[in-house]
C-alpha cells in the first residue's frame, strides 16, 4: 500500500486539520475533531446534521456550509461515527428549531443515529434515511438498499429547504420525497485499499468488474467480465429507470449525477455521463440538471456509480438554489 | 472467589488480550463478507478502554461492564460499537456484584434482548446473537461446557445466510465464512470462562 | 487495463460531448470538436485561449468560462493539440481586443502554438509560458521547465484582469509575473495508463515513488523509497521555496494549491495540504489562500504536486474575483 | 523512370506501411525516455493522409509532399506533428518534380533548416534532425547507401544525451536509448529508398 499519509492512525486527523485550515472561511472543526460545522451559524433555521464513515471524501464534511448541512460527522474510515459525535454536533448547531439527521441506510450508522436521539434530551431531532441505491434487492428480511450518492442530492436539497426557512417536519418530509425520487448503482473497477488494512478490500482480475458495488467496496449484483462504457451505462441505467418505474417515480425531466469513487479520471466520467444521458434520453428521460466528478468517493477505488433523481418543479428551485460549501458551490 | 478488583482487572486483560491477538483474524473474517474492519473497531474500542483500566476495574462489575460498554459505544462507531457496548451494558445492569452461574445467564438473556431491540435482529440471522443465545443457553445446563458452547455456536455461523451486519448484501454468497462479530463475541466468552476460572 | 471507456479512438470525443452537455449552460464545443468555448461572449475583452493534450482534465476546457478561459483545445490524451484548433479558436472568441495564448512549455505544444499564430493572419496574438516545475534542472541547453499545475494560477488570475478590461499587453506581462511567482513539485506513486497504449506508461516498485514526475508521467528528479507525507511535504516545499526565494520571489503570503493527479482520494489531499502548509508556515510563510482537489491531472496516476504562487495584493485580488466555469467556480 | 502517380502511390504506401508496422516499437521506444505515443501519433497522422491518399498521389512530387506534411501538421499534434510536419513541406517545397539524387539531397538539406529553426534544435541533440543530418550527407556520396545510413544514424542516437524533445527531462538517464523520432525518421527514409528502387 502506498498512500500520500503518515501513519494510518493519524490519517483522519490530519486529513480533518488540513480540511478545516483549507477552508477556514467556511468551516470550524468541533472539540477532539467529533464534527465539523459551519463558521457562522443561522439562528432560527432547521439544522442539518449528517455524517458518517469517512474515506467518502468530500461527503460530508465537504459539503457543510450555507444551503446544505451546518455539521457532519466523520467516523473513522468506513465506520459510522458514534453518539457522542452527534449530540456534540446537535448541541454546537441547535438553532431552535430542531435538528434533522441525514443517516445513510446501514446499520452501523442508523444504530450510531438512533442512539444519539434517544439520549438527547431537550433537543427536537428527526432523521431521514438514504437508500438510494438499487443494486440490493429489498426483501422483507434484509436490511434494506445502502446510502450511496444520492445522499449529496438529499443534502442539498433539504439544505436549501432549511435555509429558505423550511420548519422541521416540512424538511423531514421533502428529504424522505428526494429520497423516493432517487436512485444509484455503482460500478467498480478496482477495489479500495482502506488505510489501517493496508491490502486492497477485494480482488478483481485485470478483466472483472464489480456491478452494483457498494461504497465501502461491498459486493454488488454479480461480477462480470469488463465490457465497455455504453453497456455499463445501460445496465445501469436500466436498472435504475426500472426501480423508480417500479415505485411509481418514473421521471420525465431528471438530474443525472455521475460520481467517481477517487480512483477514475474525470476524462472517463464525462464518457460515462455520455452514455448514460443517451440511454437515458432513449428512454423518453430529459436530463435537466447534471453534476460529474468525484462526490462520494470510496477513498481510491476505480469506477463509478449514476444516480437519478426525478425532479419536480420545486426540487429543480431548490437544488438551482444558492449553495457555498467546500465541495459545491454556486450562486455565491 | 469473589468478583474482587483483581478479579475484574484479570477478566479485562484476559478480553482485551484475545482481541488483540485476534485482531487481524476477525477483520479477516469481516473483509470476506463485510467491509474488513471488525478486528480494527474491536481494537480501538478496546484500547480506549484500556486507557481508563484502572478506573474501570475499580467500580464493582456491574458498573465497570457498563462502563466498558459506554466506552465501546463512544469510541467503536460501526455496528459493532452499539452492538457489543449495548451487550455490555445490558449484561452489567442485570448483573449483581457477585454473580452466580444462574446470575450469569440472566444478564446474557438481557444482553440478548437489548441487543435484538437495538439492532433488529433475531437468532439466525448470522450476527453475534448467535453466540450469545446459546451461550445463555448452556449457562443454563450445568453440564454444558460454555466456552466450547461459544466457540461452537460461532463456527455455526458459517453454514447462516446473513439478515443483519453488512453480509447481508451479499444474500446467498453470504453463507460459508463465519460472521465475525460471532466470532469475537465466542473470543470474548472463552476469555472471561478462563479468566473466571473454577466459578465458569 | 480496466477503463470507463468504448475504445481508446473514441475516448475524447465522447468525453467531450459528455462534457460539453453536462456545462452546456456554459460552454459550446467548437465544429469538429476542434475547441471548447464560453456560450456567451464578451465583445471587447482580451481573449484567453489555451489548450493541450488531453488527460489532465479538467484542464483546460474545465477552466473556460466568465473570469477565467475563452476557449481551449483539447488534444489527443498527452498531445499537443494542432495549430488549425488553435486557429478556429482563436477565431471563435476573438473580441477585437487581441488574443492570448496560455501555453505549457513543452516543445509540442510551444511549437503547435508557434504555428498557429505565424498562421494567423489579422489578428493580434500574444503568448504566455507556463513553466512552473521546480522538479526539471534548467540550464543553457534544456528545453526549460515543464508547465504544470501552476497553469491553473496563471489562467485564473489572467483571466480575471482580461475580464476587468486589461489590454492585450497588461495581459500577457501580469501572466509572465504571476508564471514567475508560481512553482510547482509533484509525486506519483503510480504511474498512469494513456487508453491508446493500454498499459501503464511506467512501473513503480511497490514501496518506490517517483519524485519530481511530470504531468505525463515524465520521470522526475529520482526514485526513491516511499516513505511518508510529511517528509514528501518537506521535500516538495523545500524545493520550491528555496528555487522562488533563489529567483527572488520569496514569498512573505502566499497560494498553496495541492493537486491531485486523478488516482488519490481527497482524504490524502488533505492530509498533503496539512503537511504543506505546516512546512511553508515552519520557513515563514502565510498561506493566504489554498486550492485542494484534481485539477490538472495524469489520468489515473496516484500522487500530487504542490504549488506555491507568491501572491502579492493585485494578485491575491483576481484571484479572488468572480470566476463561472465547469471547475472553478466563485463568487457567482 | 520519373515519379509518376503510381511511383508517388507507391511511395506513399511505402511509408505508411512502415509506420504501421513499426508503430509498437516506435511506442515504446519513446516509452523509454518519452511519454510513449510516437507511434500512435505518426500513425494517427499517416492515417489522416490515407484518407485522401488519391487527392495526394494525384499531385505533383513537391505539392504531394508539402500536402503530406500539412496534414501530419494539422493532425498529429505534439512535437512530432509539426517536427515531421515541417521537414515534409520543407522537402517537398525545394524538390522538383523528377529530382536527382542531387535534387534530393538539397531537398534534405531545407528539411533540415526547417526543422532546426522550428524545433530550436541542433545536430546532437538526440532527435530526428540526427537522421536528416546523416542522410543528406550521404545523398552526397555516390557510393553511400542512403537507406544503411539512416538506420546507423538513428542507431547512433543511443548514445547521445537529449537536449531537445522529452527525454531531455532526463538529462544523463537520456543516454542508453535510440530517438523514437530518429527511428521513425529512418523507417521512412528505407521505405523511400526501397520504393524508389533503382533510383535511390
Ligand atoms: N443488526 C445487528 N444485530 C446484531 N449484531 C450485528 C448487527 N449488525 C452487525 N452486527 C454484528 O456486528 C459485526 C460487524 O462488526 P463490525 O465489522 O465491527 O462493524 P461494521 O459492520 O459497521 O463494519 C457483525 O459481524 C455482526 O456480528
Ligand atoms: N525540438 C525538436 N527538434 C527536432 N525534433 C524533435 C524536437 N522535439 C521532438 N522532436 C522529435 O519528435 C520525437 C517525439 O515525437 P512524439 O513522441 O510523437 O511527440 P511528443 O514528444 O510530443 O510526444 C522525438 O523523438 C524527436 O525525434
Ligand atoms: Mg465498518
Ligand atoms: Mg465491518
Ligand atoms: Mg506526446
Ligand atoms: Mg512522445
Amino acid at each position: 500500500m502506498k498512500k500520500l499519509i503518515n501513519v494510518p492512525e493519524s490519517v483522519l486527523a490530519e486529513s480533518l486539520d488540513g480540511f478545516a485550515a483549507a477552508h477556514s472561511d467556511l468551516v470550524t472543526l468541533g472539540e477532539e475533531r467529533k464534527f465539523v460545522r459551519r463558521a457562522r451559524l443561522t439562528p432560527g433555521k432547521v439544522a442539518l446534521v449528517s455524517g458518517g464513515g469517512s474515506g467518502h471524501e468530500p461527503l460530508h464534511a465537504g459539503f457543510v456550509g450555507h444551503g446544505m448541512l451546518d455539521a457532519a460527522c466523520p467516523g473513522q474510515v468506513f465506520t459510522s461515527p458514534t453518539p457522542d459525535q452527534m449530540m456534540a454536533a446537535a448541541e454546537a448547531v441547535d438553532g431552535g428549531a430542531g435538528i434533522l439527521f441525514i443517516v445513510k441506510n446501514y446499520e452501523g450508522d442508523v444504530m450510531n443515529f438512533d442512539m444519539a436521539r434517544e439520549m438527547e434530551t431537550g433537543r427536537t431531532t428527526e432523521a431521514v434515511l438514504v437508500d438510494d441505491d438499487v443494486a440490493v434487492e429489498v426483501s422483507t428480511f434484509s436490511n434494506g438498499r445502502r446510502g450511496v450518492a444520492g445522499t449529496v442530492v438529499v443534502e442539498k436539497i433539504v439544505g436549501a429547504a432549511a435555509e429558505r426557512g423550511d420548519d422541521l417536519a416540512a424538511c423531514r418530509a421533502l428529504g424522505e420525497r428526494v429520497n423516493k425520487a432517487t436512485r444509484s448503482m455503482g460500478v467498480a473497477l478496482t477495489s479500495c485499499t482502506v488505510p489501517a488494512a493496508g491490502k486492497p478490500t477485494f480482488q478483481l482480475a485485470d478483466d472483472e468488474i464489480e456491478i452494483g458495488v457498494g461504497i465501502h467496496g461491498e459486493p454488488g449484483r454479480r461480477r462480470a467480465k469488463h465490457s465497455n462504457a455504453d453497456t455499463l451505462a445501460q445496465d445501469m441505467v436500466t436498472a435504475i429507470l426500472d426501480d423508480l418505474a417500479g415505485s411509481g417515480s418514473a421521471p420525465g425531466s431528471a438530474l443525472l449525477l455521475v460520481n467517481g469513487f477517487g480512483g477514475t479520471p474525470l476524462m472517463e466520467l464525462y464518457v460515462m455521463y455520455h452514455a448514460a444521458r443517451a440511454q437515458m434520453e432513449a428512454r423518453g428521460v430529459t436530463v435537466v440538471r447534471s453534476l460529474v466528478g468525484n462526490y462520494v468517493t470510496s477513498l481510491d477505488m476505480a469506477g463509478c456509480s449514476l444516480t437519478v433523481t426525478a425532479l419536480d418543479t420545486e426540487m429543480a428551485a431548490l437544488w438551482d438554489a444558492t449553495v457555498h460549501t467546500p465541495a459545491l458551490r454556486w450562486g455565491i | 472467589m469473589p468478583v474482587d478488583e483483581t478479579k475484574r482487572r484479570a477478566l479485562l486483560d484476559a478480553i482485551v488480550e484475545t482481541i488483540s491477538a485476534h485482531a487481524e483474524e476477525l477483520t479477516e473474517i469481516d473483509a470476506a463478507q463485510g467491509d474488513g474492519d471488525h478486528g480494527l473497531n474491536m481494537k480501538r474500542g478496546f484500547t480506549a478502554v484500556m486507557s481508563k483500566r484502572e478506573a474501570i476495574v475499580a467500580k464493582p462489575l456491574p458498573e465497570a461492564m457498563q462502563e466498558v460498554g459506554r466506552t465501546l459505544v463512544m469510541t467503536v462507531g460501526g455496528a459493532s460499537g452499539v452492538i457489543f457496548g449495548t451487550a455490555f451494558m445490558a449484561a452489567g445492569k442485570a448483573l449483581p456484584e457477585d454473580p452466580t452461574r444462574a446470575d450469569a445467564a440472566a444478564a446474557m438473556d438481557a444482553a440478548v434482548a437489548a441487543v435484538r431491540a437495538r439492532g433488529k435482529a433475531d437468532f439466525g440471522h448470522k450476527t453475534m446473537l448467535d453466540v450469545l443465545g446459546p451461550v445463555a443457553k448452556a449457562l443454563r445446563d450445568p453440564a454444558a461446557d460454555i466456552a466450547a458452547a461459544a466457540l461452537a455456536a460461532a463456527e455455526a455461523t458459517a453454514g447462516m445466510q446473513a439478515i443483519r451486519g453488512r453480509a447481508s448484501f451479499l444474500a446467498e454468497r453470504s453463507v460459508g465464512g463465519m460472521d465475525a462479530g460471532a466470532r469475537s463475541a465466542a473470543l470474548i466468552i472463552v476469555a472471561i470462562c478462563s479468566a473466571m476460572g473454577d466459578r465458569a
